[in-house]
């Protein structure tokens, strides 16, 4: 319910790494408007010291375009003063990042739910695709989709309250 | 028309991009599922269960029941696994 | 429905500034099982630049005691690797830090909803009290508590489908 | 026993802790607060509105129904407005 118009958002798929503090930094240079700053980093987690590897296939393109269709949604419908979203792709190996999304805002309920909103859609919606590489095994496979992150995806067109 | 095969697709197609002539009679992303499928073993392999597959045309999701028309590029892959 | 035993956490209220990078990074060092990393900072804004600082007044002793039981509710109910919990005290101007909660775990729904629900029980449980300073007026003038924040922290007392 | 108040609880009573002898008539939080209120125009400001005072007993939250029994530490404060 902002009448202000949505602010710009800021969207890479890149292959490098990323520094969440630096990223952060820029949201909040030279501002003394902002009371709430939500960051979520995902990481590759060694799955018990068996995984070698995640490779991020993505579709070149497609990607930075849904990103930024839910970026868009998310600057719409929460009233946020920056936002920024950086997804890699290549091989990870565990332990680096892999996701970041980092929202900031006057008030902290619109940058968690702007946070959570955009991580459960680009788990299900944006055209990336993880590959496990384990350590003992000559072949990676490809990581199935859960229902879970369909059903988390799901809460957010439910009718809100606010 | 250019076809894009993603992740598990583009292994069991063996092809990552290719460009088709799009027969007369293949008028939805479904069939033209269907067509691909009558390829080859490879192609029946990775189109063996279409309800599973994602659509895209021209960057955007579709369904099976798309219309191809000024399509210029279609893509398969398997459901989103990104975040 | 973990059935390992929840982790340490680390509290501490403060008045000098934090570092939110190196907070985090302590976090993650040597470990390799954390896929998600949520981090909330609240930030003092400067009200449209009618603010000169704020000024937040706490009970020694017991805040540390409140916050820690917050972050035990927190680390029993969420399977968390990894929580820091930082609440200054003392005079802050617009744009400094006031509060971060850093939340790490293999999964990102019990990395956030861990940290939105710390927030939520500092906003209301925790003994802090804001006094803002503006620029043109001599008195302070204590912050009123929000009902919508009560609000917030009600939404965790409701039973949980998971 | 200690009392403490803080933000504009000490602000209006113009103390920040003090020690007191309970009388035998209080044995509750809330009539600790009626004893106090009565002390003078300060207190009475304070304690204006118990209903909105919230009150910790040797650093734990309690009601004004709370009985007094062993209690080293009584704190009489405003909402709190942390995060």
């Amino acid at each position: 319910m902002t009448t202000s118009s949505p602010i710009d958002f800021k969207v890479r798929v890149q292959a490098e790494d990323f520094e969440v503090s630096a990223e952060t930094d820029i949201l909040t240079k030279d501002r003394k408007d902002i009371g709430a700053i939500v960051t979520f980093t995902g990481l590759c987690r060694d799955e018990g010291g068996m995984l070698e590897a995640l490779e991020l296939e993505h579709y070149p393109g497609m990607a930075e375009a849904q990103i930024s269709k839910f970026a868009q949604q998310a600057v719409e419908r929460w009233p946020l003063s920056g936002l920024t979203i950086i997804h890699r792709y290549g091989k990870i190996p565990p332990g680096e990042n892999i996701v970041l999304v980092s929202a900031t805002s006057a008030h902290r309920r619109a940058a968690f739910e702007a946070a959570d909103f955009l991580m459960d859609f680009l788990k299900t919606q944006a055209p990336f695709w993880k590959k496990e590489h384990l350590k003992d095994v000559s072949n990676g496979t490809w990581v199935e989709a859960k229902a879970l992150d369909d059903a988390d995806a799901a809460r957010w067109t439910l009718p809100k309250s606010k | 028309m250019k076809i894009r095969y993603f992740a598990w697709l583009r292994e069991r197609t063996g092809t990552s991009e290719e460009t088709i002539a799009l027969p007369e009679t293949v008028k939805t992303t479904g069939e033209l599922m269907s067509w691909l499928a009558a390829r080859d073993e490879g192609y029946a392999f990775a189109f063996e269960q279409p309800d599973t597959i994602r659509i895209a045309v021209d960057q955007e999701h579709v369904e099976a029941d798309y219309v191809l028309s000024g399509t210029e590029e279609v893509a398969f892959f398997p459901p989103m696994t990104g975040g």
